[in-house]
């Protein structure tokens, strides 16, 4: 039997039908078109997946898509503002924060929801806050560096 | 930090940091990875994989799956068509024919646990994995080779019946695991052994570890009624994936059209076919579109990791530091069939010296694992962990510094390697002396447990063949129609390179990366290639662009094209009379006959351009949970001319964080039986931002002469020499010298508690 | 995974209609980082899925002068943002704050690490030694269960058919007392305990003597293991290097460790050691501090 | 005339030499003036008339990307080395 789920994504009203078993990643990336979010590992270990669910990061992999009837996400596909991009996005551009970019919407998705909680962060609280996210590229110091440069102080001021 | 050799040459686009062209897109989420690419009616697909790592198939039942509803059908080995065994070059090194064919679906005995045995379609994914766990497979459990020395002995289990030793065109008489021997030899190693003052040996294990790209592999297929095949992939070769493809599909490969969507990571795992041919086999058995994608437990188990070794190294040096003679035995895990990279790992293991006798002896050896690939500078890390940690035995015995032994010994140009060849202009000695006058190297180190290492690597390389395309646009700009499909920043790297030669700006160029019918042949993603070989392309159809665009300007000015010089952007007379800027002249191009089409094509020398690293690191072990903590890691290395600095330091960065992971944590643990006991990213630990430093990246500048603006590969040196870096530094941190890899917490707690007298008791 | 169904039940009473009715088809989900992934892997033979998320028991987190109650269903973050929930219960605090990473902190509950049953479940020493109990909710009413006794192997729990853990709670933990979980992992996040350890102190007034102590292992037997002795060894005596170095040893001897792919046999039994010899000086600190009022 | 280095593996088919010096304008050439001194020498390298996969062969330290076509010179060394690439 499939679950009638309503939920707002990215500020917009949504309603689908799913079976109960896809993954909220499955939702949005098979019912929804928004391939964004990646999977990287499906058993909540990588944060590819990663999106805000009423205000809080989790792992799109690991929430039953019935689960999110009520809710409110946020995808990577909704963190840039209209006709421009969010400064992380602009930083992780400009600090070459990303090679092959897969990991990189969950980066952005968990630096986002990082700047909520704490504007303006250390190195070691974005280390700890990002270590559920896995980039196998970078090594992450572009990426930790574009992350304390979105603050819009310097790294230096607030490590 | 850059630190230039030789006077730089001026340049307007190479050396800056534009924000690469790629870039909005995946930041958005909307760049399309094979994972994202959608096409009406498709099926999914789903593989059957052996539970066992070595046994005979005895039946495949598939009926229960076919009843379930909604799946369309089930293939096997009998639906793939079947070639001789015969060796065939198709972009990924020699391989066997017939092997490569039966590593994508079994045919008679699975060989390793996780190798495909079957493969269905149906409706969706969900229904796809329901039915794959129907299908019944009935296995005899057979002994597996495991161990890569036993399974060298000629009382192991045989993988192969038919596989003899191949030593350079001889081939053995009796079967076995070795599936092959190579041999270099420099000078006189007795005579060399005999002049030592002493001799230093010793045997470094390391197990097999992965890529760990987080994108799993896929792929989507149709094989249209019309007898053309398209795939859509990520994968680091499209014309790999197509040549491969064609061979064990059976068509030709004009039939076969590879379009490689976005690769999230590959560090050479991407280079071999697996879900491909299997997605058009049921394309072709059920009439639509079936995509494929894996788990993360597939990517463990049923792709191409980069092979264990058992690796045996003397090094004979006279008391004052010099090294006079070395030797190494090199066996290296193939998986379950032929065609490990190990050769890679004797050209690199004594490389960075000049060492007047060697002698190197390397195995291919197949084993109940998955069929190995390259990992980034494939073999050369388990290499370096055995030559670069004896080094630190001797300078520590000689009396010298670490980076002053190195000094010593440094491979110069007109050193003759092991392999006989000679050394074109190097750069090793001069990342030695950036290390040296380093700020890491300038800081003391001081507390209980913590050690400094330094260790160095040589990759050398590859060049191969690429082909590019450039269009120039009638407002100026130019599209660049490139056939590497971009894993790290290469769109970039090649599009500044067109950039300076025809004298725009990097953001006037337009790179992408298309279609193996739309783009002459390119060699694989690999290899350190791209910015260097596809850079040579790049450069060749930008000259042909000038020669073109002056040939116009002639046209304008009725003048003969000799008489038009050209300065950057600007194309003028000889005489100063006329002049005109590249941008205006492409609003005339259809005046003066028709649009501008250049191109370039190469198969690069790929022997002058190898590159250096040297390492330092910082670190601290916890004695009483042998955990390792990297305080500091500085990493030099010559790029010989960085395009984008910010993508070189990328790699740089990405390397070390690779080879950190595998020095301290990274393994594929086997159970008795040859399962994985660790397939996931929770339980195969690879480094997370909490586990590292910021590491400091130092770009050294020697130089490449083969390459206009002096470029050399930088993507895999650097993860040669972290694991060695770090043996050395817990050495110091703890007085024991481990020698196999990973030297997790277990094995370092192990060594100190041995050192202690306290050795643990096994239970 | 498999065909499922999905309810979300809004009162208790719902709830354990849904699970008794469908038996041992039935799972409870809370957070989901454990159960969604084992039905992803057809570890679990589960089809009913019953999200308790909206049943107001199980997500319930309440701090009053009778001590703390934990919802079954409160994932770790609510629990390590409570500033007085940290400072009375500070290993309830670290091992919240250290299960997975942020995005499985956001959603896994401590009561969902309990019925999971992991032999290396972080949450569970912490509440062993916080002297915690379960409430259980059935079709025959309610029962309590020490927090030492919910697990009993592998995977297993007193759950019997249709039960399913509302809450749990723990005694008032004030004046001098202070606790400390610490396990140890290879990488610095997201990993499963090679070995824990959650130690629990209350000392008298004068500030050196132990009154109890309590100290919970993790990942070094079948179920999450209180060491039954510490309370008996530490009692009435002085909290010095000696006396921590004993029950660390009985740690150590108490530990039945298996070797697996996260630890070897000695290497575990080690570390139950040092961790339990750890975690009991930090918790002295912070019963120290909390003394002092300086905590 | 061209030096060309044999790979310890083929010595027993020259006697022992490690060098021999041979006659020959292209790859192809000195391959055939190899086999005319030491019968055995071809078929150990080459495969349907090319080079045996997974061998290269490189003229003064560059890798030939001709195959038996590469161009020798009156004072090349020649040297038979494995194919390779990377990841």
């Amino acid at each position: 039997m499939k679950v009638h789920v309503r939920a707002t994504i990215n500020g917009e009203p949504v309603e689908f039908l799913c079976e109960p078993r896809p993954s909220l990643l499955e939702a949005l990336r098979d019912e929804l078109g928004l391939t964004g979010s990646k999977e990287g590992c499906n058993n909540g270990n990588c944060g590819a997946c990663n999106v805000i669910l009423d205000g809080r990061l989790v792992n799109s992999c690991i929430v039953l898509a019935p689960e999110i009837d009520g809710a409110a996400v946020t995808t990577v596909e909704g963190i840039a503002p209209a006709g421009g991009l969010h400064t992380i996005q602009q930083r992780f551009l400009e600090h070459a924060a990303l090679q092959c970019g897969v990991c990189t919407p969950g980066f952005i998705v968990a630096a986002k929801a990082l700047l909520d909680e704490k504007p303006r962060p250390t190195e070691a609280d974005a280390r700890l806050y990002l270590a559920g996210n896995l980039c196998r590229c970078t090594g992450y110091d572009k990426i930790i560096r574009a992350v304390l440069d979105s603050t819009n102080g310097n790294a230096e001021e607030t490590a | 930090m850059t630190t230039t050799k030789e006077q730089p040459k001026q340049y307007r686009v190479i050396g800056t940091r534009p924000i690469r062209h790629d870039g909005v897109d995946k930041v958005t989420g909307r760049a399309i990875y094979g994972a994202d690419f959608k096409i009406a009616g498709a099926l999914h697909g789903k593989v059957v994989r052996s539970p066992h790592a070595h046994a005979r198939i005895k039946s495949i039942d598939p009926s229960r799956a076919l009843e379930l509803p909604g799946v369309k059908a089930v293939i096997t080995s009998a639906d793939m068509p079947r070639p001789k065994a015969k060796m065939v070059d198709l972009g990924e090194g020699p391989m066997n024919a017939l092997h490569l064919r039966n590593n994508l679906i079994a045919e008679g005995k699975a060989l390793y646990r996780g190798h495909a045995v079957a493969a269905v379609a149906a409706v969706d994914a969900h229904v796809a994995e329901e039915a794959a766990r129907l299908i019944k497979v009935e296995y005899e459990p057979l002994e597996p080779a495991i161990d890569v020395r036993a399974a060298m002995e000629p009382s192991a289990p045989l993988l192969h019946d038919d596989l003899f030793t191949d030593d350079l065109g001889e081939t053995a008489k009796k079967p076995s695991n070795v599936a092959k021997h190579v041999c270099f030899e420099k000078g006189d190693v007795e005579k060399g052994f005999g002049a030592a003052d002493r001799i230093f040996e010793g045997e470094f294990n390391a197990v097999m570890v992965h890529q760990g790209y987080i994108e799993p592999h896929n792929a989507t297929a149709l094989w249209n009624a019309d007898g053309h095949l398209t795939i859509w992939c990520s994968t680091q070769g499209a014309f790999t994936v197509r040549e491969q493809v064609a061979e064990v599909v059976g068509l030709a490969v004009s039939r076969v059209k590879v379009v490689p969507l976005e690769i999230g990571g590959g560090f050479g795992g991407k280079i071999p076919i697996y879900l491909e041919p299997v997605a058009a086999l049921l394309s072709r058995k059920t009439g639509r579109p079936v995509k494929m994608t894996m788990d993360r437990a597939e990517v463990f188990e049923g792709t191409g990791p980069t092979p264990g070794s058992s690796i045996r190294v003397k090094i004979g040096a006279t008391k004052d530091g010099r090294f006079v003679v070395a030797s190494a035995d090199m066996a290296y895990e193939a998986g379950a069939f032929p065609g490990s990279p190990f050769v890679c790992g004797m050209l690199t293991v004594f490389a960075p010296y000049d060492i007047e006798n060697i002698h190197i002896d390397g195995y291919d050896v197949v084993v109940n694992k998955p069929k190995t690939a390259a990992y980034r500078a494939p073999c050369a890390t388990n290499a370096a962990m055995a030559s670069e940690t004896l080094i630190d035995e001797i300078a520590e015995w000689a009396g010298l510094d670490p980076l002053d032994i190195r000094t010593k010994n440094a491979a110069r140009e007109g050193t003759r390697r092991a392999d006989g060849l000679v050394f074109p202009r190097i750069g090793f000695e001069e990342t030695v002396e950036a290390a040296r006058r380093s700020e890491h190297a300038a800081t003391r180190l001081e507390g209980p447990y913590r050690g400094r290492g330094v260790a160095s690597g040589y990759w050398f390389n590859c060049g191969l063949k690429s082909s590019v395309t450039v269009t120039v646009n009638s407002d100026g700009t130019v599209n660049l129609v490139e056939g590497s499909t971009d894993i790290g920043g290469t769109r970039a790297s090649l599009a500044m390179q067109l950039a300076e030669v025809i004298g725009v700006d990097a953001e006037d160029v337009r790179p992408q990366v298309v279609d193996t019918d739309s783009v002459g042949y390119n060699d694989v993603t690999g290899g350190s290639r791209v910015t260097f070989a596809s850079g040579l392309a790049v450069i060749e159809a930008g000259k042909e662009t000038k020669k073109k665009m002056a040939e116009r300007a002639a046209m304008l000015w009725k003048a003969s094209p000799d008489d038009v010089e050209v300065e950057g952007s600007t194309y003028r007379l000889r005489d100063g009379s006329k002049s005109i800027e590249f941008k205006e002249l492409a609003g005339k191009l259809g005046k003066t006959g028709g649009p501008v089409v250049a191109q370039g094509s190469v198969n690069a020398d790929p022997s002058v351009g190898g590159g250096f690293g040297t390492h330092m690191v910082d670190l601290e072990v916890d004695p009483e949970t042998g955990k390792v903590t990297i305080l500091r890691y500085t990493a030099v290395q010559d790029a010989g001319k960085a395009i984008h600095p910010a993508y070189v330091e990328g790699q740089i960065q990405g390397g070390v964080t690779q080879g950190i992971g595998w020095a301290i944590n990274e393994e594929y643990r086997w159970s008795a039986e040859g399962r994985m006991t660790n397939a996931s990213f929770l339980d195969y630990r690879m480094p997370t931002s909490l586990d590292l430093p910021m590491i400091d990246a130092i770009i050294v500048e020697v130089p490449n002469p083969g390459h206009p603006f002096g470029v050399r590969g930088v993507g895999e040196v650097p993860i040669v020499p972290p694991p060695a870096a770090i043996a050395n530094a817990i050495y110091r941190a703890i007085g024991v010298r481990l020698r196999d890899l990973p030297m997790n917490p277990a094995r370092v707690l192990r060594a100190v508690l041995t050192a202690a007298g306290t050795p643990p008791e096994d239970e | 995974m498999r065909q499922i169904e999905y309810h979300a039940p809004a009162s208790l009473a719902e709830a354990v209609e849904i699970l008794a009715k469908a038996g041992p088809r039935a799972r409870p989900l809370a957070g989901g980082t454990d159960l969604i992934v084992q039905l992803r892997e057809y570890r679990s033979d589960a089809d009913v899925i019953v999200d308790v998320k909206r049943v107001p028991e199980l997500t319930e987190l309440r701090l009053d002068g009778d001590g703390l109650v934990i919802g079954a269903a409160v994932p770790c973050c609510r629990i390590y943002e409570d500033e007085q929930i940290a400072r009375a219960y500070p290993a309830v605090f670290d091992a919240a704050s250290l299960i997975g990473g942020i995005q499985i902190q956001n959603r896994a509950s401590l009561g969902g690490n309990l019925c999971n049953a992991s032999p290396a479940a972080d949450g569970v020493p912490p509440l062993i030694a916080h002297g915690g109990t379960c409430r259980i909710a059935g079709p025959s009413g309610e029962r309590e269960v020490p927090v030492e006794k919910f697990c009993v192997g592998p995977g297993k729990t007193v759950l019997e058919r249709g039960e399913l853990l509302v809450s749990i709670r723990l005694p008032r933990s004030g004046g001098r007392s202070g606790s400390r979980y610490e396990r140890f992992i290879p990488r610095n996040e997201m990993d499963i305990a090679v070995a824990g350890a959650g130690s629990f102190i209350e000392l008298e007034d004068d500030g050196e003597t132990i009154r109890s102590a309590r100290v919970g292992l993790a990942a070094v037997a079948p179920t999450p293991l209180a060491l039954a002795n510490a309370t008996d060894a530490l009692a009435g005596r002085k909290a010095t290097a000696e006396a921590f170095a004993e029950v660390a040893e009985a740690a150590r001897k108490a530990a039945r460790p298996i070797r697996d792919m996260r630890g070897e046999i000695w290497q575990r039994r080690h570390l139950a050691g040092v961790l339990t010899r750890r975690t009991l000086e930090v918790a002295l600190e912070r019963a120290r501090a909390a003394g002092n009022g300086t905590r | 005339m061209a030096l060309v280095r044999i790979p310890p593996q083929l010595r027993k088919l020259t006697g022992g030499a490690r060098e021999i010096t041979v006659a020959g304008a292209t790859i192809g050439e000195v391959i055939d003036a190899l086999e005319k001194e030491h019968p055995g020498i071809r078929d150990r390298v080459l495969e349907d008339d090319e080079l045996r996969p997974g061998l290269a062969v490189a003229v003064d330290s560059v890798i030939a990307t001709r195959g038996l076509l590469q161009p020798v010179g009156e004072q090349s060394e020649v040297t038979f080395v494995p194919a390779v690439s990377g990841g």
